[in-house]
């Protein structure tokens, strides 16, 4: 069999496994069988990309050739996504048994079953060529999703599972709407073959109003702007691992679709005789300052990070905001750079949260002291963060600088810049907390966690690095992936 | 005194490294004191020694380069020594050594808490500066000039008290805003202009930017370059005072305040171009901006109680002597600029000492307080009056050499503004300085002191006795940084 | 209303035909309107109707929940299996062609299989999902309500 | 374009502003997902009612007949209303489950509760 | 309107029931347009189980909602700017039933042409679904298995059970 026809396999494995998983008892042997399909799934991908880069393979199930059939279709762009799905969660499956095991007691086979239906189906949708298949993907990871938030030990996890499904479903409603416009207008489901099709029809008030549609309900799943208000919420209540998880994968799954819709399918022409361009920037530059200055006020490590993450899809929104090779190259690097940095830095705060069952703020006092390798990571990580040099967040920030300044777009280096100093801001609150208070008296000594979660989180953190320092794979997929976007090139 | 044992690229990479290794063996050495302290005697030794080595093949212009990573195609990580950088470097490494000589007798003196992580930060603090004075293009000279930021805060907020932590925010806050929101754009919008941010003779940018927007990127890089300190860019250098003495000595009277200036020496010259500068219209203003630096500063270092705030202050003003220097675009104050680089560095970090040393001895910090000091401690306001001419100007006194030369540039660019600076500031220099001196001498001390004091210990005062006799030294034998700046300037022609 | 006794009569008499009815359509899906899912449905809801009527722990009796679980997870994965099967014979995922000879026996082959895997799943998935639903009102300990059927 | 030729279309439109509206204006959670239920049925109609074709027949083989409708929006909807039910299906147990740990399933009620400043007005 | 019931009485008993009606209301419309299978499964789906569940919630939430203070001013605008998008956007669809456009010119025909030719299955919706679009329907397998897992690992907890830990925030 050749690569092309293992490269299914990577959602089959996982997806198949589910159902087994959820059968097995206890807790080892599903935790076993998810870092199996897991890691099998990552093997593949690994093997997939390099092959995706050079020209796009095309899987077609049923034997059936497309648009008759439905097809996978990886080229470089969704290669490097599912790439990184795969690794994040080979990463996060090692590191999340033991805080599973204290926060999610029993039933471990159901909720494993369900972490690997989430993954599964956010690379189902990340390899699907075909628009409404990749609906129905979106809704087992959704659905699935909802049901781990829900997981989480407060009580208020229930809450933003059930404002996350309202909104999820709305989302995933307005994008279906969108699907069907362009089926009525097309006749084909196919992305390609629909992206054959819609220049004759581009100039139709529906097919406007399909990427209309579809850009909300995107939105929505991505948490742009004004549509984030089911995020921090979601991230904050979730038990830790699936926190990771989410912020490393969920909404750069949903800007990979986007980004498909938007070039692969209606095209860059249409998509700039829309106000696509404007509709970014504004709002990823407001999203990036509002989520900046919310982040600040929050008391707890995880919602602030999860503003963070808000102000992170700004910069991403900002970066495929200018219709340039640099651009959509600063967008997709910052997707890959950025799951690696908040997926350390949620780890870190999972750490310390197993430890002493809580994340406020205040409570990281003194745990330079007590925890000094969580929190060296951390530390590093928010480097990462703030865009320090020789790592990789500086390597999102120059390429996205230099794309804005290229264009000449003069605010948007400024509302950058500025959005870094409130990281810096954000983040700093938690290092000082951390090295120069004291810890207060009274409290039980906190002993450092075990390997089980450092060593996945230093994975993180020393590839923050590595890739802050050779860039060969981030920069050149990603550049590839936005001549693919673009139609440029081979 | 060439060796000529190792290459010179090799030399570059030992640079960068020694003081990370000794960074990393303080650490480790952590619980025996005496075996750290040995540590950091004998890396700073090493790395003085290194630097030594590189004099000739630079003085023969067969510069010392290495290329290390290239984490953006078309931009790598370069090192690439030249006389200016190669004089920093000298100095850096050989105050080090002074300032840990200096540093372990005031740690011991106080009974500093983890003197441990104290030295090992200062190393790496070290390594940023060599590495800023090594860099061989943009995008390496602000890895390290990060470096250098985040290693020092540490050092900054090293007491841990609410007021550290303050300062901390402040110093962190200022720097960070500088070079994420000015300098990195900067540095960008040049890669973007120039397709390289290679350090090259003649400057990069000629006919490549129209004179407006290279004038507002020069502004950008000016004020950009926070360490520099001109104003409104200075707040950081008054709040870093919390930090222990032997960090304002050796880090805010030299390795990160000069790297400032040094980049912005670097920029002028390498980047831009002098004779291009020359074109632009807009680098008077930064003139402007850098002489009322020079007066204001001084100004306010007047009105100081505090006498660290005052020598703060008083960097401040000096540091825009060099900026100014560099922007008089005339040959004789560029090598002036690299002069009062040196000059200044021996004797603010005398001061400095000697503000230790009297801190350590009679806890004392303010400058009302020095009456009559002077019977207590004799050297240490010796080697203070010494520095406190330095800096006024006045032979034979290191300060003299590169006043004469800043002068000299400003006849040459017939730059009257310029000169009328000079004269204010020095007028006020002396003002604030001589006051202190006259004290500490010729009055008698209006209380006595519980318990006498006398010298602070030993190594405190052996460190600013040296610095203090190189302020005068310096004046006789400056021949030799004079040529590698001569140097310099006929390369970049 | 358990006591009811014509209601007993007729649904005693309207399960088994609901029951042969959902297995009609499941089988008879490629011939008319119908398949697996609607199958499934109609199978669940005759054993729905079973519970409104016999209360739940006789519905238990019949089917206990680890059971439905069980089917549940058995329906997805014969469907996977009849899509692997077509990988192992050499074709791609859900590749019926070579499972016979003859194309179209071998298409009609592969429908009615992964429609009788949908099928499973459905009806038990339907019924696990109602029993939680109505054991939750159990552990609440309220009472069946008048208003439950329709 | 004659309105007849598109009456359909504006009932799903209708339809579908009702469902939203529930969605978004309603506080009752239950009422929530019905809304829900209501917008996706709307989006269904629009699928079916454009695969129609006028005097064509259900898209079953039978002799004689030339014209059927398009099956793929039948195919597609089929899927959809499963994922919808399967959607309700989880809404309904959170509801039950927020229901038992809260008491109370109107959403504007529990917005202090979780100590989330979270104004669900806008979508 | 049956919609506009379902919305607006607060009963939720009352709604319910309206909502399966409505339900079979659509289903007799997908009758009329020729969605055999669909109307088929709405019904069962719509009226039938989905209302149960309701019902079944409804038996242990409060019988009535609260009332709605006022007008909800942010949804109303949301929905109208929906509406009005839709309405702009319709207007230039294809014309209802005609069997030129392009969604029957373009795939369906293959469908149509081929499944009682190639698989000898009759109902053409059965082949898309279980052959051609065979992936979809696995898709929705497991979404079905989704919604198992979620509401068993859901419900399967005891009904009062205490939070792990007092609330860590807030």
């Amino acid at each position: 069999m050749s690569i092309v026809d293992w490269m299914p396999f990577s959602v089959l494995l996982p997806l198949i496994a589910a159902p087994v998983c959820a059968l097995l008892p206890g807790r080892m042997l599903p935790w076993l069988l998810t870092l199996i399909a897991v890691l099998a799934s990552a093997v593949i991908s690994a093997l997939v990309l390099p092959q995706a880069v050079q020209a796009p393979l095309s899987y077609h199930f049923g034997n059936w050739p497309p648009p008759i059939g439905i097809e996978y279709r990886v080229d470089a762009v969704n290669g490097l996504l599912a790439l990184l799905i795969s690794m994040m969660a080979l990463v996060i499956v090692p590191w999340m048994r033991q805080s599973v095991n204290q926060e999610v007691p029993q039933r471990q086979g159901p909720f494993y079953a369900l972490f690997l239906l989430a993954m599964s189906g956010l690379m189902g949708i990340t390899l699907t060529g075909d628009a409404f298949n990749v609906f129905v993907f979106l809704e087992i990871s959704s659905l699935s999703t909802y049901a781990l938030v829900a997981h989480g030990t407060r009580r208020g996890a229930l809450l933003s599972a059930f404002r996350y499904l309202i909104m999820g479903t709305l989302g995933a409603t307005f994008y279906l709407i969108g699907v069907g416009l362009l089926y009525i207008m097309t006749g084909t489901l196919n992305m390609a073959d629909m992206a054959e099709r819609i220049p004759e029809v581009a100039d139709t008030r529906a097919v406007r109003a399909a990427f209309v549609f579809i850009m909300v309900g995107l939105g929505l799943k991505l948490a742009l702007f004004p549509l984030h208000r089911w995020l921090p919420g979601a991230y904050s209540n979730a038990p830790s691992a699936i926190t990771v998880f989410l912020a490393a994968t969920a909404t750069k799954v949903a800007v990979y679709v986007m980004l498909r819709m938007v070039f692969s399918v209606f095209g860059v022409e249409f998509a700039l005789s829309m106000p696509y361009e404007e509709f970014f920037l504004v709002l990823g530059g407001i999203g990036i300052l509002y989520a900046s200055v919310q982040a600040i006020g929050q008391r707890t490590a995880k919602r602030m990070l999860a503003y963070s993450s808000v102000a992170q899809i700004g910069y991403i929104a900002l970066a495929v905001g200018f219709v340039s090779i640099d651009g959509l190259t600063a967008g997709l690097v910052h997707l890959f750079n950025h799951a690696l940095m908040k997926g350390a830095l949620f780890m870190a705060v999972g750490a310390v949260v197993y430890r002493l069952g809580s994340n406020r703020i205040e409570d990281f006092a003194g745990l330079g002291r007590e925890m000094p390798w969580t929190m060296l990571g951390f530390t590093l990580a928010t480097l990462s963060m703030i865009g320090v040099p020789l790592t990789a967040g500086f390597i999102s920030k120059w390429v996205l600088l230099q794309a804005a300044i290229a264009d000449g777009h003069w605010i948007v280096v400024g509302v950058v810049a500025v959005g870094s100093m409130l990281a810096v801001v954000y983040l700093g609150r938690i290092i000082e907390a951390a090295y120069l208070r004291p810890a207060p008296e009274g409290r039980a000594p906190v002993r450092e966690v075990g390997l089980w979660f450092q060593l996945p989180m230093w994975v993180l953190v020393l590839a923050n690095f590595w890739f802050g320092i050779d860039t060969s794979l981030t920069l050149g997929t990603a550049t590839r992936g936005a001549e693919v976007l673009l139609g440029v090139g081979p | 005194m060439n060796l000529g044992l190792l290459a010179p690229g090799t030399l570059v990479a030992l640079l960068i490294l020694t003081p990370l290794i000794g960074a990393l063996l303080v650490s480790l050495t952590g619980r025996w004191p005496n075996l750290r302290e040995t540590v950091t005697l004998l890396t700073a030794a090493t790395l003085f020694g290194l630097a030594t080595q590189l004099i000739d093949p630079v003085v023969n212009g067969d510069g010392a380069s290495l290329v290390v990573a290239e984490p953006i195609p078309g931009l790598s990580i370069a090192f690439d020594v030249e006389p200016l950088g190669l004089v920093f470097s000298l100095l850096a490494s050989l105050l080090w050594f002074v300032t840990s000589v200096y540093a372990i007798g005031y740690v011991r003196g106080i009974k500093e808490q983890r003197q441990t992580s104290f030295f090992a930060f200062f190393a790496i603090a070290i390594c940023g500066a060599m590495g800023v004075a090594t860099a061989g293009n943009l995008l390496t000279l602000f890895i390290f000039y990060e470096v250098l930021t985040l290693s020092t805060w540490p050092l900054v907020t090293h007491k841990r008290t609410g007021a550290a932590r303050a300062g901390g925010r402040t110093y962190l806050g200022v720097l960070m805003v500088t070079s994420i929101g000015l300098l990195l754009p900067a540095i960008i919008w040049t890669w973007v202009v120039a397709g390289t941010t290679d350090f090259t003779p003649g400057g990069i940018l000629i006919g490549r930017i129209n004179p407006t927007a290279a004038a507002i990127l020069l502004t950008m890089f000016v004020l950009g370059v926070g360490k520099a300190a001109v104003m409104p860019m200075h707040r950081w250098l008054p709040a870093a005072m919390v930090a222990p003495t032997p960090v304002s000595a050796l880090l805010h009277a030299v390795a990160v305040v000069k790297a400032g200036v040094f980049t912005i020496t670097k920029v002028v010259i390498y980047i831009f171009g002098i004779d291009f500068l020359a074109a632009v219209p807009m680098e008077k203003y930064l003139v402007y901006l850098a002489g009322f630096t020079v007066v204001a500063a001084s100004i306010v270092a007047l009105k100081q109680v505090e006498l660290k705030r005052m020598l703060a202050y008083s960097t401040i003003s000096q540091l825009s002597y060099i900026v100014l220097a560099a922007l008089v675009l005339a040959p004789m104050a560029e090598i002036g600029a690299g002069v009062h680089i040196v000059a200044h560095a021996f004797g603010k970090i005398t001061l400095f000492f000697c503000a230790g040393a009297i801190y350590v001895a009679a806890k004392k910090t303010r400058i009302d307080q020095l009456r009559g000091i002077g019977h207590r401690m004799p050297w240490t306001m010796m080697a203070f009056a010494i520095a406190a001419l330095s800096m006024i100007g006045v032979p034979p006194t290191a300060g003299f050499v590169s006043k004469w030369y800043i002068i000299g540039g400003a006849f040459q660019a017939d730059n009257y503004f310029v000169l009328a600076v000079l004269m204010v500031s020095t007028g006020l220099n002396a003002a604030y300085f001589l006051p202190i001196v006259f004290r500490a001498f010729f009055r008698r001390e209006d209380h006595v002191p519980e318990q006498p004091h006398g010298e602070a210990p030993w190594p405190m005062v052996a460190a600013l006795t040296f610095t203090a006799a190189a302020t005068i030294l310096f004046f006789i034998f400056n021949a030799p940084v004079i040529d590698i700046e001569a140097r310099m300037l006929e390369v970049a022609r | 209303m358990r006591e009811n006794g014509i209601l007993r009569i007729v649904t005693r008499l309207l399960i088994p035909l609901i029951m042969l009815f959902a297995l009609y359509i499941q089988f008879h899906g490629e011939y008319s309107p119908g398949g697996g899912f609607q199958a499934g449905v109609m199978f669940a809801a005759a054993w729905i109707l079973f519970v409104l009527i016999y209360g739940l722990e006789a519905g238990l009796a019949v089917i206990p929940e680890r059971v439905m679980f069980v089917l549940s997870a058995s329906g997805a994965l014969l469907y996977a299996a009849i899509g692997l099967l077509g990988v192992v014979l050499g074709g791609n995922f859900l590749d019926y062609a070579p499972l016979m000879e003859d194309s179209q026996s071998a298409q009609q082959a592969g429908i009615i299989l992964v429609e009788l895997g949908v099928g499973v799943t459905v009806a038990s998935v339907v019924m696990l999902i109602f029993s939680l639903f109505a054991r939750r009102r159990g552990e609440q300990g309220e009472s069946w309500p008048a208003e439950g059927d329709d | 374009m004659d309105l007849l030729g598109h009456y359909n279309y504006y009932v799903v439109v209708i339809l579908m502003m009702i469902g939203l509206y529930a969605v978004i204006a309603r506080g009752n959670m239950v009422k929530k997902i019905m809304g829900l239920n209501l917008f996706q049925t709307a989006g269904f109609i629009l699928f079916i009612s454009a695969g129609k074709i006028i005097g064509g027949s259900t898209p079953i083989y039978r002799e004689g007949v030339e014209l059927y409708s398009n099956p793929l929006p039948h195919v597609l909807i089929l899927t959809a209303i499963v994922v919808g039910i399967a959607t309700t299906a989880v809404g309904l147990a959170l509801a039950l489950r927020i229901r038992e740990t809260y008491g109370s399933i109107e959403d504007e009620e529990l917005v202090e509760d979780d100590g989330e400043d979270w104004s669900f007005g806008d979508r | 309107m049956v919609a506009v019931a379902v919305v607006r009485v607060r009963d939720l008993f009352s709604a319910a029931m309206l909502f399966a009606i409505y339900s079979l209301l659509s289903a007799a419309l997908f009758v009329v347009l020729d969605a055999g299978d669909v109307a088929l499964t709405e019904a069962a789906v719509g009226a039938g189980i989905s209302t149960i569940l309701i019902l079944a919630v409804l038996t242990l939430a409060p019988r009535y909602e609260a009332a709605i203070r006022g007008v909800n001013w942010i949804a109303i605008t949301v929905v109208v700017i929906t509406g009005v998008c839709l309405i702009w956007a319709v207007s230039d669809l294809p014309t209802f039933g005609d069997p030129n456009n392009p969604i029957h010119v373009h795939v369906a025909p293959y469908y149509i042409e081929h499944s009682y030719k190639d698989f000898g299955v009759p109902n053409m919706v059965a082949s898309v679904l279980a052959s051609w679009r065979s992936i979809d329907t696995f898709g929705e397998v497991i979404v079905i298995f989704t919604a198992a897992v979620a509401v068993f690992s859901l419900l399967s907890v005891k009904p009062t059970r205490p939070a792990r830990k007092p609330e860590d925030e807030a």
